[in-house]
């Protein structure tokens, strides 16, 4: 019964590691309490989008993954 | 390069207009390598999504957008865009529209070895302000 | 059209930007064939005068304007130009003048062979427009 | 002792030839007045140039070929 957590691009650096197994089911709260809290204070950050089973969500505060989901956190995209 | 273009190109003989972009490496301010992530659940469909909005608001024969992961040095290649329409101006604002969605919208992210390490590159005011032009 | 691409970016592998548009012969309102004819003595001198004009203005490394003449079917190439340059929007900007220079300012003639025999081209007011935005 | 004049686009058509050898020198003046009269009509047009010896004129009523010159008619272009 996990979520596995994956931290793109900067947020690799502040979290230490590219991805984290958590206990299911994870919403938008318990996302918040369970990383460092920098990374907290980042993912308040509007620029921040968080997706879950591979989809975006339009409102990340209604994050509910439950078992075997994967919660990418996604910053400010730069590529080209 | 030269033969996905040709190849590309031979596909949609009948297009008036075919307009393709490279963006390779710049050696600028001693980088001495770049580094491109992606998230792999998103990256594919966001692309196909991209295209097909693309060839839809375009009026596009053809579109063809790759993107390059992985660690890269000064002088190669990172993005091969290419579009093919009845005019030219079709053609051209489809690429721009193209770039300016992969610079800033497209779920990669960047960045630089210099001396002193790496550092993670941020899409600049201007990347965002060209972005907003297609909204 | 792919070789010529791959030599031309291979010349400019420092350039972190490179923009091609090739111009093709259109199946357009039944044409069957399309000629293009020039005046030698101004043709090239004019050529190499806008290629420079484009360099210098839009700070490129790198230009390649190819224009061909005779008798041209359906789907075959007329023009190629191809810029390089440190950032996209100069290599795109410049390809977009070249083009609107070699369609109403440089020394080339167009006619196009219909069901009921040959027809001059002029220059559309859009073309003479699009030249003025340089001006 | 001659000049030649050439008649580039729609004008070879008007001609009813591509080049014609006149006697030289030549002016504004004896062009319009050796030339088909619907070929002098189109050469008001200010969007007709002249060439004289490979040199596009800036005016072309000051047009001054000598023995040997090309002068070339030059309608409006369509390239690309």
């Amino acid at each position: 019964m996990s979520v596995r957590i994956v931290f793109l691009g900067p947020l690799r650096d502040l979290a230490g590691t590219v991805e984290r197994e958590v206990p299911a089911p994870l919403d938008w709260d318990g996302l918040l309490g369970i990383v460092e809290p920098a990374i907290a204070a980042q993912l308040l950050d509007e620029r921040i989008n968080v997706a879950c089973a591979g989809r975006v969500l339009g409102d990340k505060s209604m994050l509910a993954a439950k078992d075997g989901d994967e919660v990418a956190l996604l910053p400010p995209v730069s590529g080209g | 390069m030269g033969e996905a273009l040709a190849s590309f190109n031979a596909a949609y003989d009948q297009a008036g207009a075919t307009v393709a972009f490279l963006g390779k490496v710049r050696p600028d301010g001693g980088a001495r390598a770049l580094e491109l992530t992606h998230y792999e659940p998103l990256t594919l469909p966001a692309m196909n999504t991209l295209a097909a909005e693309a060839s839809a608001r375009f009026s596009l024969s053809g579109v063809l957008v790759w993107h390059r992961i992985g660690v890269l040095t000064p002088g190669q290649p990172i993005v091969l865009v290419s579009t093919a329409a009845a005019h030219r101006r079709c053609a051209f604002d489809a690429v721009d529209f193209l770039m300016d969605h992969l610079k800033s919208a497209a779920w990669f992210w960047k960045r630089e070895k210099r001396a002193d390490g790496w550092h993670w590159i941020e899409p600049r005011a201007a990347d965002y302000a060209d972005l907003n032009r297609w909204k």
